[in-house]
């Protein structure tokens, strides 16, 4: 079986691919990699790996405070890819990006210093935290910890049948003493992606804070923060061709400025001694240590990457690529998506089950073949619980994917099904 | 990895269903969301019974009926020293090839051999042996305290 | 003025530097870099850049969980790091490695962690907490912040005139009150080498934790977690050859087991609902979100160098280099030396001040040669207070660096003092 | 960088001591260490002196000299523009060729222009100019509170 009609707004995916040399791997023995574990982390072109490389032969230095030529170098290549970051989700001040290790790091960031902060932020007994039932793990366990630790309640929107968030009984969940709204853009294991403005107007009538996980977003689709209106924002290198070890939180200036640092060391600190210290304006007084200096400028190269393909562009070839997944995928006997149906307000990760054989050998049989994709719960167990399934296979997709790996997905399902049949 | 043996015992488990125990464990290995409730029945030191009901993948499934197989009607050391021998072969990455001495002891179970390569599934394969190792543990530590009672 | 004298134990830095394709470089049109900032961060040789490159070239994927081949090679890389890593330091168990973005992450972690953390552990307003006046930022400021925010009392020793730990009134700071004792083990600005079993064995007898700071040490002498007898301790990737964003925490594992987690999300939990979560057994537990898998991968190459080389090997050339430099700089005029005068119990790193010349204009008339190195505070301003002195010039060697890059240092020296003359 | 004229007046610094002021700041640059005392005295809305103590580079030093030569005597507005083309030259990243006008304005202070392409250091020579800003806001807003008390 193979693709039959043309889709539109696909990528130039073979030229794209030259630069994805992990992309001409061949697996077990002879299979050609079909990599659609894209959700999880996406791979890296030639020029990211290229810039790393630079950086390191050419002007490693530890950054800032140095005047030798070395440290200049790699400070101005540090900073610049805080640059880059900024201009790519349109924030308003460079100074509002920081660089942390990863999404949930970021996440984390901003539930310690609400811990931590002065009225009339701080987060206490007196006071509700909203999350959604459809959050990655990194989204929940650190709000349950924050409650856990300053006794707040943790309060959570539902999720319709169909995969999308319940927000009908919005001015329940959200009320006078919710501090802080925290959500997912775009689902890693459902695809939704989420309505904004209802939510942010809300919160903003309550006087509530609002972070949004865009960890699935910034790599797929234009970001652009000033029009979220939302007060911070957290993604995360590794899934948009950025190397490991380097994630982004982005705050509303003024946050930045009033909110207590979280880790301390060097770097985030004005003066220091024995008995007290004085903390650095942001972003550096979110950035204690030396921070993945090398990551964040293979983070910018990658910005650079996407920029140069342009994102809405990699935003249309993903979803003429999710419609054609979700509708082949339909056609798999006994196959049932979990999460909405259709390539509306939906991003490019399909979760399923296939009749009652587990994820588990799903995703060993097709394995077999050469395609990655992922099983289990995909850090979003509350989703499975909710949906009363163990756990789901995902199949992801990035600017790199063709219908033709489509394809292969679906019939690798088909052998699936007869293996286990 | 997916053996013929493998494959037959998770279509046709044997054993499957829960009947009276001594004890009842319910082990859930996390990852991945295979659960397991099982219960034994020792008749002295003599296991009268495995039985279990469960979810999860063909390996979790087909390790169950597996063990039903192997373990009931056997003494405890004999099973002790199967389950030894069985979790040897799961940890060894795949380095172990299964000699006729070892395919004595684990019999069918020798087709797991496979899994061990890979490390995602080895706890599959593990899950209702540890189930029955701790409802082992329970029934005993019972009817020891129950003698000294 | 070149050398006069041969000196015992150096390495075969020709063949070394080879491997290091940033030696290579000119600065300033013509200038041959003279690298001597590696207390700041060391440089990166091409076996662990190939490394890195391949893991993105070969094997990239999200770790854990995986069923797909990619996923599992990541995986393997991942965790073989850790062995590495565990085997590098002597570690009991390789459990009790935890792979962090810095050193400065693996000290607040554990002062966080005992922050929250259930009797006997927790620090409160009851308890006392003890460092030195020698630190590292990054070993002051998370104390200062788990004082302020648990009422906990912060104590230090002090420092003698010739750059050397107080510890003459030893019983007295360190009390039945103290829960946490945490020390350099070898200090980046003074270059000090402190003695562990005095401190650890006061410690233990009021049943305080001892927390060691080895980032200068790990990456210039054998380390031995066992020997050390401390609880837990924290060094850099950076700075031993490896990349930037990856440090360790090394804690023993009764400990890793009582105490609470740190960071929330992803890979560190064992099941997770709306309502609550547990967690994973360490090093998992305190390894939140996608590790920062390459850099590991990076560090554990850094490790194989080193561990090729042979640590022992890599101390005795440093403490020969040493032994030079400190003799060499003791004869420039109006030179001072902030930190111990002589080569015993002292690390490759080295603070002086030259007349009254600011380090600044030290740093960068040295630069203009091509001499990097580092002037400021080091991110250890009480130690400049302590002397009474705005800032140092520090110089700071690796297994690298050769006698005649001293040479050009003295020279680089005389010329800064008729330039400011 | 070093322009002889930096290294002049870092040798022979031009109006150093603390003298009589109306507003009497302390600055510090906390990454190095490089800190200043100064004091601005005015007559309406002339500046009638500058004096200063510090210590620190010889960038924080000369720019400190460079600033009491160029702002004792002036009327405020003019001083305001002179303090903006400096803050212009030192945020140039090495960009601004200082042209007649510019020199016009700065004299000796164009010495500075090759510090521009250095951040680190940017600071220093700042660091006398942002003790002027804020002292003179303190001693006007002093007079303005006065004036109106
Ligand atoms: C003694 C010491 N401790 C801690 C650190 C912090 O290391 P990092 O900046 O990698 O977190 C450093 C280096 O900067 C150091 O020299
Ligand atoms: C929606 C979402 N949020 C947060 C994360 C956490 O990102 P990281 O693991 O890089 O911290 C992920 C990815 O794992 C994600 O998909």
């Amino acid at each position: 079986m193979t693709q039959t009609r043309e889709l539109h707004g696909l990528l130039d995916t073979e030229a794209i691919r030259k630069d994805f040399p992990v992309l001409d791997r061949l697996v077990h023995d002879d299979r050609r990699l079909v990599y659609l574990d894209n959700a999880a982390t996406s791979q890296t072109p030639r020029q990211v790996l290229d810039t790393i490389t630079e950086y390191y032969e050419r002007h490693n230095a530890n950054v800032h405070r140095g005047v030798h030529v070395l440290a200049e170098e790699a400070t101005a290549l540090y900073e610049g890819a805080r640059d880059k970051v900024a201009s790519f989700i349109n924030a308003p001040s460079r100074d509002e990006v920081i660089f942390t290790k990863n999404a949930s790091e970021s996440l984390n960031l901003v539930a310690n210093m609400l811990g931590w902060a002065d009225e009339p932020y701080r987060v206490d007994s007196d006071t509700e935290i909203v999350i959604t039932e459809m959050e990655h793990h990194s989204n929940i366990v650190p709000w349950q910890l924050l409650a856990q630790r300053t006794g707040a309640k943790l309060k959570w929107f539902g999720l319709t049948d169909d995969g999308r968030l319940d927000l009908s009984d919005i001015d329940k969940v959200i009320t006078e003493k919710t501090k802080i709204v925290s959500f997912v853009l775009v689902s890693n294991i459902l695809g939704t992606h989420n309505p904004v403005e209802e939510i942010v107007r809300r919160a903003q009538e309550v006087g509530a804070l609002v972070m949004i996980d865009a960890s699935q977003a910034a790599p797929h689709m234009p970001l652009d923060v000033q029009a979220l209106q939302a007060d911070f924002v957290a993604f995360t290198g590794h899934k948009m061709l950025g190397p490991t070890g380097i994630g982004v939180l982005w705050g509303r200036q003024e946050l930045l400025e009033d909110l207590p640092p979280f880790l301390g060391g060097g770097e985030m600190i004005e003066t220091v001694s024995m008995n007290s210290s004085t903390y650095a304006p942001a972003p550096h007084k979110f950035e204690a240590g030396t921070p993945p200096i090398a990551e964040a400028v293979g983070l910018g190269a990658a910005v650079d990457y996407l920029t140069a393909i342009g994102m809405d562009n990699v935003f249309a070839h993903e979803r003429a690529l999710t419609a054609y997944a979700v509708e082949r995928l339909l056609q798999v006997p006994d196959l049932r998506l979990i999460g909405p149906t259709t390539a509306e307000e939906r991003g490019a990760a399909i979760s399923f089950t296939l009749g009652d054989i587990h994820p588990h050998d799903v995703g060993q049989v097709l394995d077999e073949q050469g395609i990655a994709v992922r099983v289990g719960h995909h850090c979003a167990r509350p989703v499975c619980l909710r949906y009363g399934i163990p756990a789901t296979t995902r199949a992801s997709f990035y600017l790199y994917s063709t219908p033709a790996e489509v394809d292969a997905l679906v019939d690798g399902l088909e052998h699936v099904r007869n293996f286990f049949g | 990895m997916y053996q013929d043996v493998i494959l037959d015992h998770y279509k046709h488990p044997h054993g499957r269903g829960l009947r009276d125990g001594d004890a009842e464990v319910h082990h859930v290995n996390p990852t991945c969301g295979d659960e397991i409730t099982l219960r034994v029945r020792y008749e002295g030191s003599r296991i009268a019974d495995v039985s279990y009901e469960g979810q999860g993948c063909s390996i979790s499934q087909a390790s169950a009926s597996v063990l039903n197989d192997l373990l009931v009607g056997k003494d405890l050391a004999d099973a002790q020293k199967i389950q030894g021998t069985f979790l040897e072969l799961m940890q060894s990455k795949g380095q172990v090839e299964p000699d006729d001495a070892m395919e004595e002891v684990l019999e069918d179970a020798v087709a797991f051999a496979g899994v061990s390569k890979y490390p995602a599934r080895v706890k599959c394969a593990l899950l209702s042996w540890m189930a029955w190792k701790d409802a082992t543990a329970q029934a005993l530590g019972e009817s020891a305290r129950k003698e000294t009672a």
